[in-house]
């Protein structure tokens, strides 16, 4: 197998979609003794291994696989990194 | 035996072990809200299943934080019992007072249904009322009670005695592929409760209050109320 | 506020967009609808106006095609408290408590966002019911998929279920049954249907009718954002192609919110201070204070800019479009607002007084001291737009003559095969995968879980001046293949199934709520669909004493002009005086009797056997002879109380053997019967049959209850004994239930797990 | 209050610590079609508003609440970047 590349995948809820996660930890940061938070938006943060050297092509490929799987694009937005 | 039942926005079991205790105890628990730094003195603490904050970012994690989680710790460290379930035990482990995470569940699903316990030992204020070995059946409702603690932990819990219970065949098979059948979560070496050092603390995913009547799950997890009570009265 | 109304023409947003045809039609108002609009306002509406307009003329919240229909439907009884109306349908349960309950259907958010579209759904219903005072101690859910070899059905089971169990299980109320189907009829319209069950005392139930002039409007829960916005009018408009490319924001739910916001209500409603309380469904805002208004005859002020905003830049319109979940509309008596205030801020939801009741009946709001919109509240209602659509009736299709089915073949193995295929058909596979996600247990009263029984039976909480140990029992029913082939036997059936899944456990039926799926009502056959199932219902639920307290329409099930199946889905409640007398449908020991109740015929015509085994869907399905299903049933009940039945399952989908097999995998113990000389039946006809109407019943030796028969002329024949690991049906079948049980229980989770 | 600082964290498991969410993302991606994707990891990625000014006390704070509740540090790594 191929040295493989790595990946770095952001999803993100799309703006204006309710993040119950972020508004709970803002609370909670606020309670803890952090007033200065503000606004707080959790997202989920993916790292893969690819075998596979080119890289438009891994960018393609994984941009199937955001659509296919890791995001839900009626309420997610995501972003693609590539690594070595 | 007087106990307090903490209450946390979001915890959702806390009547089912309130009437649990109230059962065996004939008394109803003191009820305290996660807000209030302070209460009574009481016999044992109870850290009730439920989804505190959501569940949101860690279970758990947000509620170790509360006010009322310092009182809890300091009692705890002076000895007063405590008995920390499914929501509770995610939050006991946040807070460090029992060793070891909860993580997702393998198949990243929730699950519910009975599951059956092995008594790893009977020298527990919490176990005595059972002996080792024996297999009890109580209901599981989580969808992170995947238990894990690194290789050092693990070896001391096994060593000094601090595993509870397994998750096993209603035979009371722990290992093999039977075992693996049995565990609903994944969790390492079938762990499903665990105690600190001394033995004073205890967390379990299983939820021994909802198997108190025969018509509603079995009795099997009456006794650990009654030992409490035995114990602690 | 005193508003000199027509003098005072509201003010236009900034950028307000000129109102054209286009616009209007936008909205989903027709031509004459908005000429009705500008008759009723006689002026040229304002955006925020006519969207107002939209959402209460939607399908979803005028029931302007189904209205005429929904009036047929029986709703009274001695026990009834609130029948169709209110937020929920409300009825007396003895003891001073009552049970309130709803279904909702979250079909098209479901499709688009399974686990949002299913989660916020079992949201909606919660609220539902809440709102009226109850706790909630029980939902359940009927679910329709399409084809499971379709391309997205997988990833729709796997969504709305997860967003079921997300919700329910956060909120911590145990979610004890409800049913699965798939169909290709649903591939591009699956429906997601959830019920709430709750118990208040019956001396203590909260309605929306708004009273007292000045009482402060308050806002409660969540913060609004720019969530759903239109939704109402979406769910009221067919799909088509690019729908799954528009996208509409679809809302998410907060579970954890929703969860602080019940306990918040009822601490609340144990004070004295709520005239009224409506939760924000569907059409959020202006539905909610419209419908408090106008049920109390009153007018509205609402301050908009007072409503808690999550996002900055919101405007009026969709302040009041919004459909952000996890909110309530409440008016409180004067002066009560510091008490409110003091819980909610305790369990950390917004709060705030946005409004007041006025004696204009006109609905005011106002944007930083400027009337944005003022329309008057009564003739919205009155001159609502209600429409007797064209209908045709379904004929009923030629009755199919059982002789002429093939049977499965003539060997033994011919027949095991038949009924594992059976057993491991969507339709029939065990759905434990499904409801090991949700947390069926928790409050430690569910006595007949999933599975277990033909209803699912819930103890309820005691009652301060109760003694005995009162249980609940749910279920929900429907058979669309019957609906389809012909709506009023299968509307007949639907309710009939309901009534016969109490009473199996030996609960006594009480009352139903139901949801009406259907295709688009623009077309006659599919309006005669509708119509045809409500008399079916109407004279079942007549004829049972069973009445309608609640339900939800549905219509516009349809993708590119095909429509679902026809789906009125029955929800039930029935109550059982003491708990300890119910049973369930297990076969848990040897040596029992069984006993099967009712006349058999052998009634092949739209049955599971017909479909899965030959391919065919046609003949009429069976006749409901709802005389002889209230005497069975009645029957049934009685040894049931009478402490003569040791399990008791009801036959419907697959017929006898079917149910046999089920009853003996759900107490894992086997049994030998055959088929009774001189029926004069086809075997394949009588095992699988799905004549109405009947039980099987296991019980000690069977006399007593074979005696009692006899006297109360109700058919009853012995068919065997309980015992052993294996299922035989002398010279038919013989297989151990450890096959049959990995084909049935094994179907569904391989299937999940599969990926194409 | 100050024009606000935007805070990127990520928290993902330290190195050894089973994810069965990482698994399931990699077996179900395999299974998609997909089968150039090793192994796969799932982290969680946090934005912060800050009503504060100074870097340095941000990082700081930041730490703070990352130690106190964002981060599990028996099981979990986290990342702290300052944006603006
Ligand atoms: N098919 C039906 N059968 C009986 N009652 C119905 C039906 N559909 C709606 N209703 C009743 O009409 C009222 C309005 O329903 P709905 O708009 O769904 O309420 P909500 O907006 O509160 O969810 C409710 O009282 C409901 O019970
Ligand atoms: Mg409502």
């Amino acid at each position: 197998m191929k040295a493989p590349m790595k990946a770095r995948v952001h999803v993100t809820l799309k703006n204006g979609v309710l993040d119950p996660q972020g508004k709970a930890i803002g609370h909670s940061l606020n309670r803890l003794g952090f007033p200065e938070v503000g606004d707080v938006r959790q997202g989920k943060y993916i790292e893969l291994e690819l075998a596979e050297t080119d890289k438009a092509r891994a960018r393609a490929r994984l941009d199937d696989m955001c659509r296919k799987l890791l995001a839900n694009t009626v309420i997610e937005n995501y972003s693609i990194e590539l690594v070595g | 035996m007087k106990a307090a039942v903490l209450v946390f926005p979001g915890s959702n079991r806390e009547g089912d072990v309130a009437q649990a205790i109230e059962l065996v105890t004939g008394r109803r628990p003191q009820m305290v809200w996660h807000g209030d730094g302070d209460f009574e003195k009481t016999d044992l603490i109870v850290l009730p299943g439920g989804f505190s904050y959501g569940d949101y970012l860690r279970c758990g994690a947000m509620a170790a934080q509360s006010p009322v989680m310092a009182e809890v710790k300091k009692r705890a460290a002076q000895g007063v019992p405590v008995l920390a379930i499914c929501n509770g035990f995610q939050i006991a482990a946040e807070a460090g007072l029992v060793p070891g995470v909860l993580m997702r569940n393998e198949n990243l699903k929730f699950v519910c249904g009975d599951v059956h316990l092995k008594i790893e030992t009977s020298q527990s204020l919490f176990t005595n009322r059972y002996q080792a070995g024996q297999v009890i059946k109580v209901p599981v409702a989580h969808a992170e009670g995947n238990y894990f603690a690194d290789a050092d932990t693990l070896k001391r819990l096994e060593d000094r005695g601090q595993v509870a219970f397994r998750y096993c065949a209603p035979d009371g098979t722990v290992d093999g592929p039977l075992g693996q059948e049995a565990n609903p979560n994944g969790s390492i070496r079938n762990i499903a409760g665990v105690f600190n050092e001394t033995k004073t603390v205890m967390g379990l995913m299983p939820h021994p209050e909802n198997a108190v009547e025969p018509l509603f799950g079995g009795c099997d997890g009456k006794a650990l109320f009654e030992g409490l009570v035995e114990a602690l009265s | 506020m005193t508003i000199a109304a027509e003098k005072n023409p509201p003010v236009k947003l900034p950028n307000e967009p000129q109102i054209t045809p286009q616009v209007v039609a936008e909205h989903g108002l027709a031509p004459d609808e908005y000429e009705r609009l500008l008759k009723i306002m006689g002026r040229e509406p304002t955006m925020v106006e006519l969207g107002i307009f939209s959402a209460m003329w939607s399908e979803h919240c005028s029931y302007k095609s189904s209205k005429v229909w929904l009036k047929k439907l029986p709703t009274r009884a001695p026990w009834v408290i609130q029948g169709p109306g209110e937020n929920a349908g409300v009825i007396d349960i003895g003891d001073g408590q009552a049970a309130i309950f709803k279904m909702e259907s979250h079909n098209h958010p479901s499709y688009i966002e399974p686990y949002q579209g299913a989660a916020t759904g079992v949201g909606g219903i919660l609220r539902d019911v809440f709102t009226m005072g109850a706790r909630p101690i029980a939902n359940i859910n009927a679910l329709r998929f399409g084809d499971p070899a379709h391309p997205k059905t997988r990833h729709l089971v796997s969504g709305v279920v997860a967003g079921i169990g997300g919700y329910g299980n956060c909120m911590g109320i145990p979610t004890v049954g409800g049913e699965t189907n798939f169909h290709a009829a649903y591939n591009g319209n699956i429906l997601v249907n959830a019920m709430t069950v709750g118990v208040a005392a019956s001396d203590r139930i909260f309605y929306a009718a708004a009273a007292g002039v000045g009482n402060p409007l308050v806002y409660v829960g969540s913060r609004t954002g720019r969530d759903g916005i239109h939704g109402a009018t979406m769910a009221s408009t067919e799909f088509n192609e690019d729908s799954e490319e528009k996208r509409p924001t679809v809302q998410v739910g907060d579970p954890f919110v929703e969860k602080l916001l019940l306990e918040a209500c009822l601490e609340l409603m144990a004070t004295d201070a709520i005239v009224a309380i409506q939760d924000m469904g569907a059409a959020g805002l202006t539905s909610s204070s419209f419908e408090m208004a106008a049920k109390g005859g009153l007018g509205v002020v609402v301050e908009l800019d007072k409503v808690p905003m999550r996002e900055t830049g919101m405007n009026p319109y969709e302040l009041m479009l919004s459909e952000s979940q996890e909110r309530m509309l409440i008016v409180l008596k004067p002066g009560r607002e510091e008490l409110a205030r003091r819980i909610f801020e305790k369990w950390e939801l917004d709060f705030a007084v946005i409004g007041h009741l006025t004696d204009t009946e006109r609905m005011v709001l106002t944007w930083h001291g400027d009337v944005v919109a003022n329309i008057p509240i009564p003739p919205l209602v009155t001159e609502a737009p209600v429409y007797e659509r064209p209908w045709t009736l379904t004929e009923l299709p030629p009755v199919l003559d059982a002789g002429k089915v093939p049977a499965p073949g003539s060997s033994m193995a011919d027949w095991n095969a038949s009924l594992i295929k059976l057993m491991s058909c969507p339709d029939l596979a065990s759905k434990a995968w499904i409801w090991r996600q949700y947390d069926h247990l928790i409050m430690g009263n569910t006595s007949i879980r999933p599975q277990e029984g033909d209803a699912a039976l819930v103890r309820v909480p005691k009652a301060p001046t109760g003694t005995s140990h009162k249980g609940l029992a749910i279920t929900s029913d429907c058979t669309p293949r019957y609906v389809q082939a012909h709506p009023e036997t299968g509307g007949r059936q639907a309710v009939a199934e309901a009534w016969r899944n109490i009473t199996a456990t030996g609960a006594l039926p009480l009352a139903v709520t139901d949801n009406m799926n259907f295709g688009n009502p623009q077309k006659p056959e599919i309006m005669g669909q509708f119509a045809g199932a409500i008399m079916g219902m109407a004279e079942a639920c007549t004829a049972l004493e069973f009445p309608v307290v609640s339900g939800n329409v549905s219509l516009y099930n349809e993708t590119e002009g095909r429509p679902i199946l026809p789906t009125p889905t029955i929800g039930a409640v029935g109550v059982i005086e003491d708990i300890t007398h119910a049973v369930g449908s297990r076969l848990t020991q040897g040596g029992l009797a069984i006993i099967l109740i009712g006349e058999t015929e052998g009634w092949l015509g739209q049955s599971l056997y017909l479909r899965e085994l030959h391919g065919r869907e046609e003949g009429a399905p069976p006749p409901v002879d709802l005389a002889v299903e209230r005497r069975n049933g009645n029957f049934v009940r009685r040894q049931i109380w009478a402490g003569r039945v040791d399990a008791c399952h009801d036959l419907s989908d697959g017929g006898l053997l079917v149910a046999l097999t089920e009853m003996c995998l759900a107490g894992g113990t086997g049994v030998t019967i055959r088929q009774p000389a001189g029926t004069g039946i086809p075997s394949h006809a009588f095992f699988y049959g799905e004549d109405q109407a009947r039980y099987l019943i296991a019980s000690g030796s069977g006399d007593d209850i074979l005696e009692a028969a006899r006297r109360a002329g109700v058919p009853a024949v012995l068919l065997g004994y309980s015992g052993g690991a294996s299922l035989t049906v002398e010279g038919l079948v013989s297989l151990p239930l450890a096959e049959i049980r990995q084909a049935h229980e094994g179907w569904l989770p391989a299937y999940m797990d599969t990926v194409e």
